[in-house]
């Protein structure tokens, strides 16, 4: 990639509140950042942490999670499970040496056009102050060690000598 | 007489359980033996590796390597096993998941070596001398393998063709897959020969978990008195099988332990770890967000935990050392 | 001569420190939450002397009237007998508002003039951080010297009875370990409060 | 669910096997999306994604043409899956799955991708935006060829109704619903309907006659031919959906034959008990009634129940039984055995109402410890002209009342108790003054925290009794003892008391004091709300779906709540939620079936291990574990959908429909493939 | 079996509750209950040291919990309903509060202490009537008081705030111990109501007030005698008849003792082991005249 870094961030959004206070942002025209990239699901409760898993690993610079406010949930309670594994996840994430700042959840009610504008700028400004993740490069990166071997084998075999005694 | 078919066994960053698992077959071992040629087996036989270089690329029926992949040497013995081999199968947790070897990945290659090398309480070392990679003395050469940055499992370094799962794999299951060899009653590439279904489906105690399990707190089993017939789960500890794949015949709920893993996840799961921190978060039943951590730090390690075997195969596979 | 008061408030007149001062204290931290019920003034058995019932302290506190409040006698009628905190329905701890209250103003000597309520407490403090256990005899003699010495003459019968009885304990009593007990009650002197208690 | 067809249902063409054919549209909604996005460089990126076949733009792609487009080139193409980029799916996502079913493909075989309301109209930076639609036109274009065909769901609806509970809430709502000529069960668990209205004398604010507004209503109940009454019953199971719910009754036996009993009492009176000698529930325990009663004269149904507990029949087998020889209809039945009825409805409303809270549990008030203290009911029961002291107002001593403290909020408002407002207590203390008064002639105290009187009508009422010279002290009675302090208060009970206004404690010496208690759960209400899967608020009261903008329903679908059962109420709110509540379950079973969105969830039998994780998460409780095979099956009529279980299911064997796992995962992936 | 508990006898037990020490060891030892003293106890702090500051109250108080938290049976027991209280609250505090029972532990610690939290508080009425059981005590009675007429008084500390073995308000424990005894009890409303405490030092109008009425009403509900709880209400209750019939003009003189005494009288012991001569109320010929007499006939 030649351009210039620009923070990428994978938004999972339920339905009934954060993804209609998106809508609601663009029926208000409000700016914001062009960084999100949104996945809709119904429920902030089907936000499965493999998905977060799998975005950073894909080379997200954050992730955020939006649902409906505590006892609003369309379905209940499904915000309930997604905070619940949200705490857990944000910890494990953050052993894995990944910044907090990475991992969002946000309370959006669909009412909240400008709140959601707010949180993504705020989240698109955080993640840049905080430079690239891009773990699909490092991926390559730690990988590259091994590559070195294939090529150390190569020049050994034309000496026709053991890499190792 | 139709040649017997060529078998190997390697081994790579492992305990030597594996090994040990193979031994395990016990009586079986002679029918084995029996039925196939053993060319290559460090542990066992006195094999070089100039005797397996030697050999027609494709011409050992099937490998199996267990342990993870840390070094260069092992990374150069994989490549040449699965040149020489038909099938390569990675034998046991370590191989096919990164196993317990893989947790390293939390720590950066010099911290660990920092502290086998100076500061590990056994070691004395005031020179802080270190392992070279190559030495010279009186114009001899000695080389020592590249230790490597991160821990990897053997499909992140050579294509595998199966998997044994375990930590170690059970005799019957390496039975049941030296039969399938040996017959070529083969599942499709890439399988793991155990079944797809979680550990649960075979635990002796999965009748008495309840239906309503709510987490209040999360105990440590070291630390619990613990009920030896209920379901690890409805005790409020951490029990993995819901996660992971059985065929172990539940070994360690048998023996009083909950579930670590080892068998990883089925096949529908990328990500066993994730997957079974989703469930039992999911399941607490503090409502408030101070409630709700003050449960969860019931479980004070979550990768050590989630990913006791998986961390190499797990979606992020290594710490990301922070600025 | 001037024989009326302003009664009217004025939001000057009222401190803005006060009620978060009393709140941080552990068991006044629910202090906001009262309805006036008024279940306090009626249960406390002391309110039959007090200038204003407990409920209008507890209102005067988190509106930050300090000067009414440590003018009034309610706190130093409270005896503690802990009637207002059980039966509270917000479950504020209205005794502990009341410990409180007379915490900060014997700390900012805002007491009535030899209130014999401080005194005791002032000498009960003193004696015990001194040997560590409280003759009441001794307590007693102290708090009527500094507060009311005639006192001491009406107490004479009761004495000479107590004396007789047997439950009179001349000698005052001294624990062994005072040091050890120095050593708890000057804590906050070797760590004080603003640096954070070592772990 | 699992198989994949190659049409479906409707004979439109389907999936599996067949090539994947993709047709991609971006509309330029004038110039909404065209102003700011590249809408030509969005269709040029399009075309070369793998399975597109067609790659359009347009102006309007929701007008008449735009449509007609994508039908043109389903047939045309042979497309078949369409990926439209354009406005959100909440607007038009309905209009093209529309336009996709007429061209002849299964209609969720389309994705929108919403590049207007979370595009142009909120970013400034065209190659941004631009860039931003064609990522997530990748991951729809990728995650639409993993998409299966579905079916919205329609299930029949049954066209009866169930209604348990027989206060005034369930009555209402049972008229209503028969009226409307709808089947309706009715399940009390007393052996009369009426439920607590039926003890009132007067009602405010009207003060008109309880009784006079009740029994026509309870009258009609019996007599309606669309109504089967089930009293002295209660349900015991239930089973199925919306739509289709099976009911069972347990019908407990009154020995007496209901369709013989003509009401006549005879047999009441020939009791071998001469005298009433057992506690009156119905009067509180104010009364005594025999082993053979009726609650009251006007009970619907006018039938006498014999109570086994105190029968000397039941007791001792040694009596002649005089009730069951008078009885010329030979109605008496001492045979008769429990029953248990199991019908199928459509729709229920849960109707249980309230229970008075136990005032022994705030001894404070000196409840049972001084005989002069008595709980509102109670009270109520005396000023009714039909009740145990026949409308008399004698102390337990038998005297007369002079002076009579009333103390509200008791269980009420307090975090000891119930931390709630029980909402009527305001009002019924300042009706039963005002018939205290009437009785007796007595000054009357209330002791009240706040008056709470909102409602028409209702702070009139409050000033008409200020008129009436009730004496009002804003303070929460502290205690009620009989220690005096001076000779007025000899023999009398005190209330000790501030009177906050004032700003004094205040002793007050009366005859009588009466406890207004607050509203609690009705007794059982945890087994209904585990039978018919209703949540409840953190007070045990049932939680309503929405509490303002569905107050009736439950999440449940087809189950509704109404009066007291769902908080404290009125009679007047009662009914008017009662006649919402019929409504609602109206407007559900006379459209005769439902329809429901097909992004169920499924659990693959093969792959579940019977872990009952997903158990407990399900909001719906639309997830059961199978005993027989030991694994979790999820019923499909129940569930709506959420996921939850989805992400839950720790060896991944759940799935949801048009939710998938390696669709959502392919979005992930193409969303990221340009970093 | 015998039971053993720490004992923590307070500061008045000392001076004017010696009778309370007496009949509490003389009852209990023959109950068979072992009471282990705590050593180098101090002062509890009582209500006056929560005045002046709250923290150093809470440290004074846990010191003695560290120091019971060395011994053998954690539950700790007081025959003073002040110190009950006191002690009570400093290991809920500590407990409720983490930043109070942090900064208390670190204090204790620099003093060398260490207070793990295993210490529970008992009330000695509860282990009288709860742990050995009033089954156990009507064995042991010799003499069934059936003629007192017992005005159960608990004082305000006994119950309040802590109390979790009886209703708070208008406990029964006493009444049901008088019943072992053979005694009856009478129906007394102000059994939890304050009787002015500390208040009798500093402000005795007020004190003298409350007292008043407790006595009174106890003799106007129909008893001839006041059982109390604790050194201080006994005290106040106690020695203070004869300024109190001064100061509001009314004979309010009526028997009174502490629980312990009673037990033990009814336990046929004698009164001088009891300490009863200690209380000023205290008539020898009072058991004949107005208990025992009666009870023949
Ligand atoms: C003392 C008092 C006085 C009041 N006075 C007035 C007044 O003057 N005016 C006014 O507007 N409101 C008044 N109210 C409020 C009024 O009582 C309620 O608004 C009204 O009764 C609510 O009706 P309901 O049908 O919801 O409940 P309920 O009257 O409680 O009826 C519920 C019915 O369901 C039955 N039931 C319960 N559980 C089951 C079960 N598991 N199976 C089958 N059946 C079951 C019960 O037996 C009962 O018949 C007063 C309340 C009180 C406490
Ligand atoms: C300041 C304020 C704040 C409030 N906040 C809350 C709150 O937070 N929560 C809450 O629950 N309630 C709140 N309420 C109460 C709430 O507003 C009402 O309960 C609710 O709006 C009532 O709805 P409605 O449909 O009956 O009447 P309205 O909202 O008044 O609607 C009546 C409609 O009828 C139309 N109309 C009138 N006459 C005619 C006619 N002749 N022909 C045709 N159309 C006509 C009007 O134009 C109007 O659109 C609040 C009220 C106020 C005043
Ligand atoms: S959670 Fe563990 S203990 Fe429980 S049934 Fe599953 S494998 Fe067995
Ligand atoms: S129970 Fe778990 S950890 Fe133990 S052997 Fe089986 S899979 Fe491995
Ligand atoms: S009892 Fe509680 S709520 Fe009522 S006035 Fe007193 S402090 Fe306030
Ligand atoms: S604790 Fe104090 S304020 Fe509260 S009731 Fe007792 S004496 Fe009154
Ligand atoms: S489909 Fe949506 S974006 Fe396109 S014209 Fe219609 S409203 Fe506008
Ligand atoms: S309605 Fe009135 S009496 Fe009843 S709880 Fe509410 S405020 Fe108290
Ligand atoms: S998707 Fe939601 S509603 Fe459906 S079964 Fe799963 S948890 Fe229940
Ligand atoms: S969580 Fe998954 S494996 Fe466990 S019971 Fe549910 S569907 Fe089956």
């Amino acid at each position: 990639m030649s351009e210039a870094w620009e923070p990428r961030i994978v938004a999972f959004f339920c339905n009934w509140c954060t993804y209609t206070a998106a809508d609601l942002a663009g029926v208000s025209r409000l700016k914001y950042a062009p960084n999100l990239r949104t996945i809709r699901v119904m429920c902030s409760g089907r936000v499965d942490p493999q998905f977060v898993l799998e975005a950073f690993a894909r080379g997200a610079d954050g992730v955020l999670i939006g649902g409906c406010h505590p006892g609003d949930c369309h379905y209940i309670s499904g915000n309930y499970k997604c905070l619940r594994r949200f705490k857990m996840l944000r910890r494990l994430v953050r052993d894995m040496g990944i910044e907090e700042g990475r991992l969002r959840l946000e309370w959006i009610a669909a009412s909240e056009g400008e709140k959601l504008k707010n949180v993504v700028n705020e989240m698109v400004a955080h993640v840049r102050a905080l430079g690239p993740l891009r773990l699909n490069q490092k991926f390559a990166e730690w990988d590259e060690e091994m590559n070195q071997l294939e090529h150390a084998v190569g020049e050994a075999q034309k000496a026709k000598e053991p890499v190792h005694a | 007489m139709p040649e017997k078919p060529k078998i190997a066994f390697y081994w790579c960053a492992s305990c030597g359980g594996c090994e040990e698992s193979v031994v395990d077959l016990a009586e079986n071992i002679l029918d084995v033996v029996a039925a196939v040629d053993i060319v290559f087996w460090p542990v066992a036989m006195d094999f070089k590796v100039s005797d397996v270089e030697a050999m027609p690329d494709g011409s050992i029926a099937a490998t199996m390597i267990n342990g993870a992949i840390r070094t260069s040497e092992q990374e150069e013995m994989a490549r040449l096993l699965r040149r020489k081999s038909k099938y390569l199968i990675a034998y046991g947790a370590c191989a096919q998941l990164g196993g317990l070897p893989a947790l390293a990945n939390q720590f950066p290659r010099e911290q660990i070596m920092k502290f086998v090398y100076e500061e590990s309480p056994t070691v004395d070392n005031p020179a802080r001398i270190r392992p070279q990679t190559k030495f010279a003395e009186d114009g001899r050469v000695a080389t020592l393998p590249e230790f490597r940055n991160v821990v990897r499992t053997l499909d992140q370094v050579v294509e595998v063709d199966y998997y044994l799962p375990g930590c170690a794999p059970t005799p019957k299951l390496l039975a049941k897959a030296v039969e399938a060899l040996l017959t070529g009653d083969l599942p499709p590439k890439g399988s793991v020969l155990a079944p797809d279904v979680a550990l649960c489906e075979e635990c002796p105690r999965k009748d008495s978990k309840p239906t309503e399990v709510a987490f209040k707190e999360f105990k440590r089993p070291h630390l619990t008195a613990l009920d030896p017939t209920l379901c690890f789960l409805a005790q409020g500890v951490v029990c993995m099988g819901v996660a992971t794949r059985g065929g172990c015949e539940a070994q360690c709920v048998r023996g009083h332990m909950p579930c670590t893993g080892c068998f990883g996840p089925t096949s529908r799961v990328r990500d066993q770890g994730a997957k079974v921190l989703s469930s039992l978060s999911a399941n607490v039943a503090a409502e408030d967000e101070h409630g709700i951590e003050k449960t969860l730090a019931g479980i004070p390690d979550p990768v050590g935990t989630f990913y006791r075997y998986g961390l190499a195969a797990s979606l992020l596979r290594r710490k990301v050392s922070l600025r | 001569m001037d024989t009326t008061t302003r009664h009217i408030k004025y939001q000057a007149d009222c401190d803005p420190t006060f009620a978060p001062a009393i709140k941080a204290i552990p068991g006044c931290e629910k202090l906001d939450s009262c309805i006036q019920c008024g279940t306090c003034s009626g249960i406390c058995p002391l309110s039959i002397y007090m200038d204003m019932p407990p409920r209008r302290i507890m209102n005067l506190v988190r509106y930050g009237f300090k000067r009414e409040v440590m003018n009034s006698n309610t706190v130093w009628l409270c005896s503690a007998c802990y009637a207002c905190t059980v039966e509270c329905p917000r479950q504020i701890k209205v005794t502990d508002v009341m410990y409180a209250l007379k915490q900060m103003a014997i700390k900012e000597r805002l007491y009535p003039k030899r209130f014999p309520m401080v005194v005791l407490a002032n000498q009960f403090y003193k004696m015990v951080r001194h040997r560590g256990r409280m003759n009441e005899i001794h307590l007693v003699t102290r708090l009527y010297l500094l507060t009311n010495w005639f006192k001491l003459l009406e107490m004479a019968r009761l004495g000479i009875e107590l004396i007789r009885r047997g439950r009179f304990s001349v000698k005052p009593d001294n624990i062994e370990r005072r040091a050890e007990l120095h050593a708890i009650l000057d804590y906050e002197k070797r760590y004080p409060p603003t640096e954070a208690a070592p772990k | 669910m699992t198989g994949i067809p190659n049409t479906d249902g409707n004979g439109r063409r389907g999936a599996a096997g067949e090539e994947i054919r993709i047709g991609f549209y971006v509309c330029h909604c004038g110039m909404n999306i065209a102003s700011l996005v590249d809408v030509a460089a969005v269709a040029k990126e399009a075309a070369k994604l793998p399975h597109v076949i067609v790659s359009r733009e347009y102006k309007y792609m929701c007008s008449d043409p735009g449509q007609e487009f994508i039908m043109q080139d389903i047939r045309e193409n042979r497309l078949n899956r369409i990926v439209v980029a354009a406005c959100s799916p909440n607007l038009h996502e309905s209009t093209f799955r529309g336009a996709v079913a007429r061209g002849g493909i299964n209609p969720y075989f389309f994705q929108m991708v919403n590049i207007r309301e979370h595009g142009s109209w909120v970013h400034t930076d065209a190659a941004a935006a631009t860039a931003k639609a064609i990522d997530q036109v990748r991951a729809a274009v990728a995650r639409v060829a993993k998409h299966r065909p579905l079916e919205r769901r329609r299930m029949e609806v049954n066209q009866a109704v169930l209604i348990v509970g027989g206060g005034i809430a369930g009555i209402t709502a049972a008229l209503n619903l028969a009226d409307a000529g709808k089947k309706v069960y009715l399940v009390e668990r007393e052996p009369t309907i009426g439920g607590h209205m039926a003890k009132y004398d007067k009602t405010f604010p009207t003060l008109d006659c309880a009784a006079c507004i009740l029994t026509p209503k309870m009258s009609a109940v019996r007599e309606h031919p669309n109504i089967t009454l089930w009293t002295y019953s209660e349900v015991t199971k239930v089973d199925g959906h919306v739509g289709k719910f099976k009911v069972t009754v347990r019908r407990k036996p009154r020995y007496i034959d209901e369709e013989t009993c003509v009401g006549c009492l005879e047999c009441i009176s020939a009791c071998v008990f001469k005298t009433p000698k057992f506690e009156d529930e119905f009067n509180e325990g104010l009364g005594k009634r025999k082993p053979i009663y009726i609650p009251f004269p006007q009970a619907v149904p006018p039938l006498v129940t014999i109570d086994p507990e105190t029968c000397l029949k039941f007791k001792t087998g040694k009596c002649k039984s005089p009730c069951e020889t008078v009885c010329d209809r030979k109605a008496v039945d001492f045979s008769q055995t429990e029953k248990t009825e199991e019908i199928e409805v459509g729709a229920v409303i849960v109707a249980t109402g309230f229970k008075a809270f136990d005032v022994t549990r705030l001894p404070i008030y000196g409840y049972g410890l001084y005989d002069n203290v008595y709980t509102a009911l109670e009270v109520e029961r005396m000023v009714t002209s039909s009740g145990p002291t026949g409308g008399e107002i004698t102390l337990r001593d038998g005297r007369v009342p002079k002076s009579i403290g009333i103390i509200h909020c008791v269980g009420s408002r307090d975090k000891k108790t119930n931390r709630w407002c029980s909402r009527v207590c305001c009002m019924y203390s300042l009706k039963l003054a005002h018939l205290l008064r009437e009785h007796t002639g007595a000054d009357v105290y209330q002791f009240y925290i706040d008056m709470r009187c909102p409602g028409k009508g209702y702070d009139e009422f409050y000033e008409r009794m200020l008129d009436e010279g009730v004496q009002m002290i804003r303070g929460r009675a502290a205690e009620v003892t009989d220690w005096t302090m001076s000779p007025e208060e000899e023999g009398k009970l005190v209330v000790r008391v501030e009177d906050t206004l004032a700003a004094y404690v205040r002793r007050i010496p009366v005859d009588m004091v009466v406890l207004s208690t607050g509203m609690e759960p009705a007794v059982g209400a945890d087994e209904i709300r585990r039978m018919f899967n209703i949540s409840c608020s953190t007070e045990g009261f049932f939680l309503e779906k929405h509490p303002k903008l569905a107050p009736v329903e439950t999440a449940t679908a087809g189950v509704f709540i109404a009066g007291c059962c769902q908080g404290p109420k009125d009679i007047p709110d009662t009914v008017a939620q009662a006649g919402a509540a019929a409504a609602q379950a109206l407007a559900l079973i006379d459209k005769g079936y439902v329809e429901m969105e097909p992004n169920t969830s499924y659990i693959d039998p093969d792959d579940c291990s019977g872990c009952k994780s997903c158990i407990p998460l399900c909001p719906y409780h639309a997830i059961a574990f199978d005993e027989g095979s030991k694994k979790a099956v999820i019923n499909e009529a129940l569930c709506t959908g959420c996921g939850t279980c989805v992400a839950s299911c720790p060896s991944g064997s759940i799935s949801q429909n048009l939710f998938e796992d390696d669709q959502i995962f392919s979005e992930i992936e193409e969303v990221l493939s340009h970093v | 079996m015998t039971k053993r508990y720490t004992y923590f006898p307070g500061c008045s037990i000392l001076g004017t509750g010696r009778a309370c020490e007496e009949s509490t060891r003389a009852v209990f030892a023959e109950l068979g209950v072992e009471l282990d003293d705590l050593e180098d106890w101090n002062c509890c702090g009582a209500t006056a040291y929560m005045s002046v500051d709250e923290h150093k109250a809470l440290a004074l108080a846990a010191r003695n919990l560290a120091l019971a938290d060395t011994k053998e049976c954690p539950e700790l027991t007081t025959p003073c309903s002040g110190c009950y209280l006191v002690l009570n609250k400093t290991q809920r505090y500590m407990e409720e509060y983490p930043r109070v029972g942090d900064k208390v532990k670190c204090a204790l610690k620099d003093a060398g202490l260490n207070y793990t939290g295993r210490v529970r508080v008992r009330h000695m009425l509860d282990i009288l009537v709860h742990d050995v059981g009033l089954d156990e005590v009507r064995k042991h009675v010799k003499r069934p008081l059936k003629n007192a007429k017992i005005a159960p008084y608990y004082g305000c500390q006994t119950v309040r705030p802590y109390l979790d073995f009886d209703h708070q308000h208008y406990p029964m424990t006493i009444d049901r111990l008088a019943e072992a005894l053979g005694a009856t009890p009478v129906h007394f409303p102000l059994k939890t109501r304050c009787c002015g405490g500390s208040q009798m030092g500093t402000l005795p109008n007020v004190a003298q007030r409350l007292c008043y009425a407790i006595l009174r009403e106890a003799r106007r509900q129909g008893a001839n005698l006041i059982l109390s709880v604790c050194p201080l209400c006994h005290f106040n209750l106690d020695s203070y008849q004869p300024d109190i019939r001064r100061r509001f003009g009314e004979d309010v003189s009526i028997t009174t003792m502490y629980y312990t005494q009673l037990v033990g009288l009814a336990f046929g012991m004698d009164p001088e082991t009891l300490g009863l001569h200690r209380n000023m109320t205290w008539d020898g010929s009072w058991l004949e005249r107005e208990v025992l007499a009666g009870a023949t006939a």
